[in-house]
């Protein structure tokens, strides 16, 4: 079993700054007030992904069912990413699934937090040898929790879920925001292991601008990379294009470069 | 007056000191645009070996002066019927024409159509003139022929002058149909001539009835004895042959089956004078023949009865129809059962709506067959007609409105006028009529919109350069039928008017006696 | 001036405050209808629970998933219509529930009746058709054939129930229903006075409320949630405070047509909890009905049940 | 006082009360005036005109304006500027209208009259007449706005007849114009078939398929119109005259089986007009074919002509309570259930068959047919609430449905494209028009706040009073089968994935967006504020005889369930309102995302795989109600089509006898044995 102590660190330590966003000033008195009651409500209520992959699934639905009941703690499954929290990845992944894995973290919305259960998470378990398996999850994407064994028990599960639970409420569990910071990094692992031409639907580094998520390595050579083979996709705003306005003002426009 | 003596010596003037002279010479004249046709078509072939030229110019020539003198006499005597005896025989036993409202009315229309539609006229083919130069002087003896035994038919008052007349018409149409000299058209000549002899084979049965029972085939003597003579079921036989006997060339419902063929394969013109105007003139005598002589309900009935299988039977087949002269010519069928069907209401309201129905007729499907002149073949062909001969597709629209009776057209009128006539009938019978009227009305605007849509339909490419627009001259007769045809619409009031008056005197059976014997005659006692 | 007049103290005398009272009411409706809905919501967790011998959630858990939803620090929008359909779904319900009086407050109940009340809680649902159809994905747009799919079944035996109601009681106004009701005891309850109609409104609450066996449009495994497929952060989290005005609506609803409505907040939410509990506990114990089967259910049996307490109360 | 221009300029001056500065350019205007009228030829022509014109009878100046407009068309039809002249002239024909005050005031004889044989026609408005004018007009004026610009500019490139369009669409209204203001049975018949004929122009403009539905709808009018003549002819027979009055009583004097002759002769002459349900299959093709303004102007007022017969001869002179006292023979319907259920049928039926439609304007034009059925219902339930709700659904509809087609014909404007399985996506290209059709579908399906709610809410409340549960179910049934149609096309055209081809896509030009956005304004209105429109229904059952609507300005006053719009969309705005703050209030920020970026199940999606769900969109619902589609109407036409033939064969093989004298021989003995 994993204590939240051995969680693997990627990168640099991460400096606490929970719900406070660099350089934004809060004024309001009743604001810790307020963040400590998101943040319990953040870790009393965790909706699941479940990745399951590989053998480990079978030791989830005990974790579910009136045995140990996820629901005292506020946790329960979910379809699809954009409801989910958590994504929970259970055995072995090869490169195949990672692709589809990594898809469907990006398409998460934050706070997300990823759990790894089984060894083939951490290192590749019995798969160590295979060319198609990838080994260290947390090469590809920030891992929360590591819940290891071969395959843990519903009791291991469940502590390792606690765990989570209370990183959050103390504002630790922010291995999400990584991703963001150092996409460059993450982007390159995937990229070796993917190819160059490597890309997912959603715009990580937009979003990342978007939500004040930009970090110093955020960008780099791999980004650089995407960029290059990749037209970026913009989103679809509304526009509202009533041709004959536009044509009366274009028309203005050159009549006042004319002038 | 000092003209007497000529004119007295051309026509036996029946010489009366108590009339008016001017008048009676005036009245004299309706003979002539009887007589100058039937003279310029024994002329034609001696004329054709003299100069062509003056031999086409001929009949045409002719029917303006017989259209001039009709429209003369009209104007100079007025709006009161007369009778002539021609070759100074007196009523029952010589010649008699009578000319009332009605009858000069067909006359003028006869001289004017026949004029439209002269077949030598505007033809504008040129690969046809050469072959047509051989013909001409034959077909326009004919056509002239034609125009006289119309007219006689329109104004004679007595019915064995009737039958000659008919016969007369008859074999001119026999020739004209089949003056093309196509296959397809000698069949259907051959046939239509078989129809027709067996028709007058039963007319002149019926005629022999009316003499056996009345002893005379003046219709004014007729008139005036029916109601002792003719009454009951021998009357009625006689009428009934007469009836189918002149019903070959009134296209009544069993006495049609000549009609199809016959437009579809003879020229678009003669289609135009048989559908617009014999028919017409035939159908005026039966109507003589109803009013005058078999007052009866059963025969008014009868008439019905053929109208409405008329109706159905014609336009039900038009609907079926694929190219455009059958089309018309089941068309006109169905029309023609219309007129019978409004010549049945009783009294003045019929006639009237009879007269205006056949005259609306004779307008609309003369100028329709004027178009299908170039028009004839499948329906198909006709796609995007509308592209090359817009007027003249326009102008077909106009006739299939009015024909179908939307208002304010005066088709309208018309049906509504009979509509209102069966309703105010009310037998069962009459009611029946109407609701055949109501259904053909709808296949009928079926399809005669069908047509119209094709011709406005975007051509296909090839088909487009073979179809060529409808002759200039044609067009403009179209155009000249269409005017009438708006200018009535809107004048409807007064031509409503004058043709009730018209009505008037033709349904006034003592009128007609009194104008052919304007005395009590003797041996009447 | 005139207008001046117009505000001068006599017209300050003439000046109703009964207005003041209404918007209190029309502020505390919803306010009420959504902390009721919340321990709906609740009490359905639990009784599933229980149903299944475990434990279910804390008391204020369906506070927290809320709180938790619309703190999400980023949150995919799929454009402007998205969002709107959310506004729309929300908005909708809390202009529904004034509609609906409750013990001491009758809202906007006699300015539009039931019809007007049965055609306002559409407008939620298309609000959410709506944003569903912008997220542009085939398994929500499928949902939503589904979900209108499902409403045209069970609106069927909803309105033979509705016309049975307002035909029985000559009347479309709440306000006067309830009070029909309440006037001689649980005899002139609509229950009483029309048990199959209430038995077919039953089903139509089952039906309306998207439980089990109803529940085709949601159908995770299949159509991954249908509907809220795209819908993350604060968008579910809209849906969630939907479903709370929605089970509040519809135990309320049925508690005026037929429970004689609330006479005190005791017993009104008593019943509101009874008749809600009824669909879920009934839901616990089923699979799924397709959606054709389901249509198919719902024109048979409530309606003839519906039809038949029809015939009773015409007659 | 003689009116001349001084004195009107007099007139126009003293009331805009100008400063004394103005005094010498009036004074200046006076003198070049009075000029003017002392020429000869002002004398001799212009102040007799502008004597006639101001002193014209009003309902008379409206059918000059309206025929001037027609003949402007034919002859300047082709002119660019054709399209603003013709605005203009609708819009001068609806100020006319307007100052007829005939729906307040008593109604108004044209001083028009015809006379043919014996017969005159006349015309009269009065506040049905109005009301129904004032739909045509309208529904005239923004459609004319609608084609006046880049639609047909798009209409000529094509090859097509500027003019042929503007004198149809000036032909239908000035047909209708006469139809609703007729006030004998011969001017009926002639605005019928002018509105029929005209109908038929505008139908057949653009050839092709457009040409075969309006040659079928050519079909079903006439056999409507021949119905109509009949029936005329047959009152004639029993009244003698074609008098309105005259009909009135000798209807009285009718007998049952009379009345019964004359309802299903009336009755399916304007039924086949209405669509109603048997004669229903000419509608959609012949509105959905027509060009894009065209049929707007068809599908928001053209059918409802059956209506205005209905409301003038079933309504008005044989009345809802004759109808329930004829008894159909050997049931217990009466003639009035009858009605009312082939009603509901046409409110269920077309609906239902809109919702298999994937082609948006056929989808629409079908909903044209069942919207028809609610109309007709509401007026036989024949209460005050019942018929106003019905009256209120003509004007409710038009406005919706001209909404509704402009919206899409303005999508396949710049899509070239109406079917459902092309489109997706374009609400981020076209949001305006999405506005349009959104208001338009929230108020075709009947739901708060829009105009639809209220006529609906109206026809469903009469129904419950007046305890007719069955047709209450059937009219809620067809309006959950619209919801669900509605939700169908405004999710395939605006909803779900963009199409690569439709990436430029531009919104709507203005010329069609303007009279789109005010029709949706006006949708808006007409259900927040009921009022004005229900005062004007509330003036037509007055005149109708049936019992007025209690209106107020926000809908209905009856303490046993009554309507307020005006507080249900206050508190429906507020609690948007609630919403939004709930929405973007609480909660981060949210960010657009691409469209591609969406779940598949961890596929990756890319523009050339079509992400899209709109083929057999309720495909549970037909696995259910699918087999339910037999296609039986359209076999009765074919059936009846056939038989026709049949029995043109029949017919035309007599004519096809190889011995014809043989038929002539047969005939001869028949005639002759039944004479003697």
């Amino acid at each position: 079993m994993t204590h939240i102590d051995q969680v693997p660190t990627p990168g640099a330590p991460r400096p606490v700054e929970i719900g406070v966003k660099p350089g934004t000033k809060r004024t309001n008195p009743f604001a810790r007030v307020f963040d400590e009651l998101v943040r319990f409500a953040q870790s009393r209520s965790l909706f699941m992904l479940h990745y399951c992959t590989g053998c480990g699934a079978v030791e989830l639905p005990p974790a579910m069912t009136s045995r140990f009941d996820m629901e005292r703690l506020g946790i329960q499954p979910m379809v699809s990413p954009r409801q989910a929290d958590i994504l929970l990845i259970t055995g072995y992944v090869s490169v195949k699934t990672l692709k589809r894995v990594i898809l469907t973290y990006e398409q998460m919305n934050s706070p997300k937090y990823v759990i790894g259960i089984c060894s083939c998470t951490v290192n590749g378990g019995m798969y160590w040898q295979s060319y198609a398996t990838a080994k260290k999850l947390n090469d590809y994407m920030p891992v929360d929790i590591y819940i290891a064994g071969c395959m843990p028990r519903p009791e291991a599960v469940i502590e390792g879920l606690r765990g989570l639970i209370e990183n959050i409420r103390t504002g630790r569990a922010d291995a999400w925001k990584d991703y963001y910071r150092r996409y460059d990094h993450y982007l390159g692992n995937q990229q070796r292991l993917f190819g160059a031409d490597w890309q997912t639907p959603t715009d990580v580094i937009a979003e990342a601008r978007h939500y004040d998520l930009f970090g110093p390595a955020t960008l780099g050579a791999h980004t650089a990379l995407l960029e290059q083979h990749q037209r970026p996709l913009e989103a679809l705003e509304m526009r509202i294009e009533i041709p004959e306005l536009m044509r009366r003002r274009s028309r203005s426009d050159q009549g006042g470069t004319a002038q | 007056m000092t003209l007497e003596l000529p004119v007295d010596l051309l026509f036996g003037l029946n010489l009366d000191l108590n009339l008016d002279l001017t008048r009676v010479m005036t009245a004299n004249a309706i003979v002539l645009p009887v007589v100058l046709p039937l003279l310029a078509a024994f002329l034609m072939q001696p004329l054709a070996q003299v100069s062509r030229f003056l031999a086409r110019l001929l009949g045409p020539l002719v029917l303006t002066l017989g259209a001039w003198i009709i429209l003369n006499t009209w104007l100079e005597v007025g709006p009161a019927p007369f009778s002539v005896a021609i070759g100074g025989f007196a009523a029952p036993l010589g010649i008699v024409f009578y000319a009332d409202q009605l009858a000069l009315l067909f006359a003028l229309a006869v001289q004017v159509f026949t004029l439209l539609f002269w077949p030598g006229l505007g033809a504008g083919a040129k690969s046809e003139v050469a072959a047509d130069r051989q013909r001409a002087p034959r077909r326009d003896a004919l056509a002239l022929l034609l125009a006289s035994a119309a007219t006689g038919l329109a104004l004679s008052g007595d019915l064995f002058n009737i039958f000659v007349f008919y016969e007369l018409a008859a074999v001119a149409s026999f020739g004209l149909v089949c003056a093309d000299g196509s296959g397809r058209a000698w069949i259907a000549t051959l046939r239509y001539l078989f129809i027709s002899a067996f028709g007058s084979v039963l007319a002149l049965v019926g005629i022999a009835i009316l003499y056996l029972q009345t002893g005379t085939l003046n219709l004014a003597q007729l008139a005036q004895v029916a109601p002792e003579t003719l009454q009951g079921p021998i009357g009625l036989a006689a009428f009934a042959l007469l009836l189918i006997g002149f019903g070959v060339k009134a296209e009544l419902f069993p006495l049609n089956a000549w009609v199809p063929e016959v437009y579809a394969t003879a020229p678009a013109r003669v289609s135009a004078l048989l559908a617009g105007l014999v028919s017409k003139l035939a159908i005026l005598v039966i109507v003589r023949l109803l009013i005058l002589v078999f007052q009866q309900p059963e025969a008014s009935q009868l008439l019905l009865v053929l109208g409405v299988l008329g109706v159905l039977t014609g336009e039900f087949s038009a609907w079926r129809a694929q190219d455009f002269p059958r089309l018309l010519a089941f068309s006109s069928i169905g029309q023609l059962g219309l007129v019978a069907i409004a010549f049945s209401i009783d009294g003045t309201t019929g006639i009237l709506a009879g007269t205006a129905v056949a005259l609306h007729h004779l307008i609309v499907k003369s100028a329709l067959f004027g178009l299908a002149n170039r028009w004839s073949g499948g329906l198909d062909a006709l796609t995007g007609a509308a592209k090359g001969a817009p007027r003249a597709a326009g102008l077909f629209v106009l006739f299939a409105l009015s024909l179908i009776g939307v208002p304010p057209l005066w088709g309208f009128w018309i049906k509504l006028l009979i509509m209102v006539g069966l309703v105010q009938g009310g037998s069962p019978l009459d009611l029946l009529a109407l609701g055949a009227i109501l259904l053909a009305t709808a296949v009928e605007a079926h399809y005669l919109f069908r047509v119209a849509l094709r011709l406005y339909q975007p051509p296909v490419p090839d088909r487009a350069l073979r179809l060529a627009p409808p002759a200039r001259w044609d067009t403009g007769v179209a155009y000249l039928l269409g005017a009438c045809l708006v200018v009535i619409s809107v004048a409807i009031t007064p031509t409503t008017e004058a043709l009730r008056v018209l009505a008037q005197q033709t349904g006034d059976v003592l009128l007609y006696i009194d104008t052919v014997f304007p005395q009590p005659l003797a041996y009447k006692e | 001036m005139d207008w001046l007049s117009a505000v001068s103290l006599d017209g300050l005398a003439a000046v109703d405050f009964r207005w003041l009272g209404l918007v209190l009411e029309l502020i505390l409706m919803p306010l009420i209808a959504f902390v009721v809905g919340l321990g709906l919501v609740l009490m359905l967790r639990k009784i599933a629970a229980r149903l299944q011998r475990r434990v279910g959630p804390p008391l204020l858990q369906p506070l927290w998933d809320i709180i938790k939803l619309h703190a999400k620090e980023t949150q995919t929008s799929h454009g402007l219509i998205h969002e709107i359909g959310i506004v729309m779904a929300i908005g909708g319900y809390v202009a529904a529930v004034t509609l609906l009086p409750v013990p001491g407050m009758n809202g906007l109940a006699a300015q539009g009746g039931l019809i007007a009340l049965l055609y306002m809680t559409m407008i939620p649902s298309l609000g959410l058709a709506l944003g569903v159809g912008q997220c542009a994905n085939p398994n929500g747009s499928i949902g939503i054939s589904r979900a209108l799919t499902a409403m045209l079944a069970y609106d069927v035996p909803m309105v033979i129930v509705i016309f049975g109601v307002a035909f029985h009681f000559g009347s479309l106004n709440l306000v006067y229903l309830i009070a029909a009701q309440q006037a001689g005891g649980i005899a002139t309850w609509g229950i009483v006075q029309m048990p199959l109609l209430a038995l077919a409104g039953l089903f139509a609450l089952q039906g309306m409320l998207g439980k089990q066996p109803f529940e085709i449009y949601v159908a995770p495994a299949e159509i991954a949630t249908g509907p809220m497929v795209e819908m993350g952060g604060k968008f579910l989290g809209g849906l969630f405070v939907m479903q709370c005005f929605q089970l509040y609506t519809a135990g309320v609803l049925y508690v005026a047509l037929f429970l004689g409505g609330g006479e005190n907040w005791l017993t009104f939410l008593f019943k509101v909890f009874v008749v809600t509990a009824i669909p879920m506990t009934i839901a616990m114990v089923f699979p799924r009905y397709r959606t054709e089967d389901m249509v198919r259910l719902f024109w048979k049996w409530p309606t003839m049940i519906g039809l038949l307490g029809i015939a009773f109360v015409m007659n | 006082m003689a009116t001349s221009p001084t004195t009107v300029v007099d007139q126009l001056l003293a009331g805009l009360h100008l400063p004394d500065g103005f005094d010498a350019v009036a004074g200046v205007i006076r003198e070049f005036l009075d000029q003017v009228t002392n020429s000869a030829i002002w004398t001799r022509y212009g102040q007799q005109s502008l004597e006639w014109l101001i002193g014209m009878n009003p309902v008379d100046r409206l059918f000059m304006l309206s025929a001037l407009t027609l003949l402007l068309m034919l002859l300047l039809g082709r002119l660019r500027s054709a399209g603003v002249l013709a605005v203009l002239l609708y819009g001068a024909q609806f100020a006319a209208l307007l100052s007829t005050d005939t729906l307040f005031g008593a109604p108004l004889a044209a001083a028009v009259r015809i006379t043919v044989a014996d017969q005159s026609l006349h015309w009269s408005y009065d506040a049905l007449s109005w009301f129904f004018a004032m739909i045509t007009i309208g529904t005239g004026f923004v459609t004319a706005w609608y084609a006046a610009g880049s639609w047909m500019r798009r209409y000529r490139e094509a090859g097509r007849s500027a003019r042929a369009f503007h004198v149809a669409l000036a032909l239908n209204c000035f047909g209708m114009l006469l139809l609703v203001g007729s006030a004998d049975l011969l001017s009926l018949f002639l605005g019928w078939e002018l509105v029929s004929w005209a109908s038929f122009l505008l139908m057949a403009l653009v050839g092709g398929p457009a040409a075969q539905a309006a040659l079928k709808y050519l079909a079903y009018a006439i056999s409507g119109a021949m119905l109509i003549l009949g029936a005329i002819a047959l009152i004639y027979g029993i009244s003698g005259s074609f008098e309105y009055d005259a009909v009135v009583a000798a209807i009285r004097s009718m007998t049952d089986a009379q009345v019964w002759t004359l309802l299903l002769l009336l009755g399916g002459g304007f039924a086949v007009k209405l669509g109603l349900l048997p004669f229903h299959l000419w509608q959609a093709a012949a509105y959905a074919e027509a060009p894009g303004a065209g049929s707007v102007f068809l599908g928001a007022i053209s059918a409802r002509m059956g209506l205005f017969g209905i409301i003038v001869f079933i309504v008005g002179m044989i009345g809802v309570s004759r109808l329930m006292t004829l008894e159909i023979p050997y049931t217990f319907m009466s003639s009035r259930e009858l009605i009312a259920w082939i009603a509901a049928l046409t409110i269920i039926v077309p609906t239902y068959t809109a919702l298999q439609q994937h082609d948006a304007r056929y989808l629409l034009a079908w909903h044209g047919i069942g919207q028809g059925g609610y109309m007709l219902l509401g007026l036989m339930v024949g209460d005050a609430v019942g018929s106003a709700g019905g009256l209120l659904h003509c004007f409710n509809y038009a406005i919706t449905q001209a909404a509704l087609l402009m919206a899409v014909f303005a999508v396949v404007h710049r899509t070239g494209t109406a079917d459902l399985n092309q489109l997706g996506g374009l609400v981020t290209r076209m949001p305006l028009t999405f506005l349009v059709l959104l208001f338009g579908i929230i108020s075709l399906a009947g739901l708060p706040p829009m105009a639809g709610f209220v006529s609906k809410w109206m026809v469903y409340r009469s129904l419950i009073t007046e305890g007719m549960p069955l047709l209450f179910v059937a009219a809620v049934v067809g309006t959950l089968g619209t919801i669900l149609s509605v939700y169908k096309l405004i999710h395939n055209i605006f909803l779900g994935q963009l199409r690569v081809e439709h990436q430029e896509v531009a919104e709507a030009p203005l010329s069609m967006l303007i009279p789109m956005l005010g029709l949706s304004a006006l949708i808006f209105l007409a259900g927040f504020i009921p009022g004005p429109a229900l005062s004007w229904v509330a003036q037509v059952q007055g005149q109708l005889g049936l019992p007025v609507v209690p209106w107020v300005l926000g809908g209905i006053v009856d303490p046993r369930g009554g309507l307020d719009m005006i507080w249900l969309v206050g508190i429906l705005m507020a609690g948007f309102g609630v919403g939004a703050l709930v929405f973007y209030g609480f909660g981060g920020r949210s960010r657009r995302v691409h469209q591609l970026d969406n779940y598949a199940g961890g596929h990756f999606l890319t523009a050339d795989v079509h992400y899209q769900y709109s083929d057999n969109f309720y495909a549970g619902l037909m696995h259910l109600i699918g087999p339910w589609y037999r296609g039986s109407f359209r076999w009765l036409e074919r059936s009846l089509a056939a038989t026709l033939d049949l029995v043109s064969f029949g017919a035309e093989g007599l004519y096809r006898l190889a011995q014809p004298t043989l038929l002539m021989l047969a005939a001869a003995v028949a005639m002759l044995a039944w004479v003697l």
